[in-house]
């Protein structure tokens, strides 16, 4: 399976977790988990970067929406990086481009405004 | 990158497993490669393909299924592709959701709606028959 | 990328036609993946396929099978990958070619020797049978 | 069917087959028409590019092979120009990079002294 998770720390402590190949029903539980661990850690801002992403499908999309629900409880923020039109397409028809926070690239993703 | 091929069909057999969804999405990919569709086109049929193979492996587990199988079966004529997708995942009690996060699944029922021109559910005695059509030159 | 799963059986038919050899290729990439084979050796799987596939289909043109089918079937296991190409292509007269340039032949030969573990020819009333093995953790 | 085929004539009068995608049974044909368009019209010296391949078969190679026997008949010489190792590894398996003249650019193709 063509698939990659990776957690990383950025500079300023904002956590990203980056992902590469499929999101699907048989990955997405990976992502799941890695987000579980951030929230756990009581983390209140952190960046999911599908720039590698080459499928994504809506079990990645709920796990995905889960996890922005359990940050936005606590006041905090998801951010997500998808400079692919294929990947960004599937946001957009089902209209959660218009849910998320979605940057074009890690700056612009760092340089967002905090929410709320 | 095709020609006017004839009525022809593919069928495909995988376990009713989530790590057997992304055989099932390669090859709808290679079929809807031999058709005159945009590369978009055939994108959203391995979406579509991938939504419908995941609803079936989600009410596999629920039914606790672990023999069910999927198969594929897709018909190739000049103007359309006719994709059928049938499970032996047991019963979808109407009304009662896989246990899956209910926001997931109406993801997947607004992504095959979206992606597809035509989808018809059609249950069987030990699973789920869903027929979908795409139409070469439509969106 | 893959986990011990338990012994599955994949299939696929396929007309036994030259547009539609690359499905059985990728089919195989996909169900490859789900083992712990390399890269190099998911490729070998792919490339091994497809030259089968492509004898299937010399065969079926040189016997005027117009109708012709073949079915590719896996069984992943542990250790190894069994892949059984199986064609209703007619008859492989000993000695006697495709029609099909010696040379391309003969590479395609050594291509399927190389590629793979073990490759077997089991004729059938109908056409062909050949089975490959492909072990993990070997080249 | 993931193919493309293009050809090229370079400033030096240098003829160049482009392809892309994957040559095989079903692609490789048009490969062959390719070249006997060139040989047709007297070419003695070619370049098959095959940097955008991704997959190539016996047939392919057996369409190659042709072309190769039949320029050299005429005393010509056709180049292969492949820089990628998943397809390079396909002509070292059958020990047909010892017959093909490779190269891994344009540059160097066309650098290369004529064989006989
Ligand atoms: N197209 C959609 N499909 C599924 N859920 C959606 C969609 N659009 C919005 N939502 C839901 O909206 C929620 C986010 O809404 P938002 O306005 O950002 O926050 P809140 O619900 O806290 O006001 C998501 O968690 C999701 O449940
Ligand atoms: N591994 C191989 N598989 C198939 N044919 C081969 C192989 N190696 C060499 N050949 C044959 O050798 C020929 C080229 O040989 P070469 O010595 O370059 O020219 P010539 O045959 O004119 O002396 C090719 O056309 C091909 O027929």
């Amino acid at each position: 399976m063509n698939f990659k998770i990776e957690t990383q720390t950025l500079e300023d402590n904002l956590p990203v977790i980056r992902l590469g190949g499929e999101v699907d029903v048989y990955t997405a539980p990976q992502l799941k988990q890695a987000m579980i661990a951030l929230l756990e850690k009581g983390v209140k801002r952190f960046i999911v970067d599908l720039t590698n992403v080459e499928y994504l499908d809506s079990t990645a999309l709920g796990v995905l929406i889960g996890g922005l629900k359990r940050i936005r409880e606590v006041g905090g923020n998801l951010l997500l990086i998808c400079p692919s039109a294929r990947i960004r397409r599937v946001f957009e028809i089902t209209g959660l481009d218009k849910v998320f926070d979605m940057h074009n690239s890690e700056d612009e993703a760092k340089k967002a405004p905090e929410k709320e | 990158m095709s020609s006017n091929i004839a009525p022809a069909q593919v069928e495909l057999t995988i376990p009713c497993q989530p790590e057997y969804v992304a055989v099932a999405r390669l090859a709808m990919s290679g079929i809807a490669s031999r058709m005159h569709f945009t590369y978009e086109q055939i994108e959203d049929l391995r979406l579509a393909v991938g939504e419908l193979c995941t609803l079936s492996v989600e009410w596999a587990n629920k039914n606790n299924r672990q023999e069910a199988r999927i198969v594929l079966r897709t018909e190739i004529s000049s103007n359309k592709l006719t994709v059928d997708i049938l499970d032996t995942a047991g019963p979808r009690h109407c009304g009662e959701g896989t246990g899956r996060d209910v926001e997931e699944e109406n993801l997947a029922q607004l992504l095959i709606t979206l992606l597809v021109d035509e989808a018809e559910v059609i249950p069987q005695p030990d699973g789920t028959l869903v027929r979908m059509v795409k139409y070469v030159g439509q969106r």
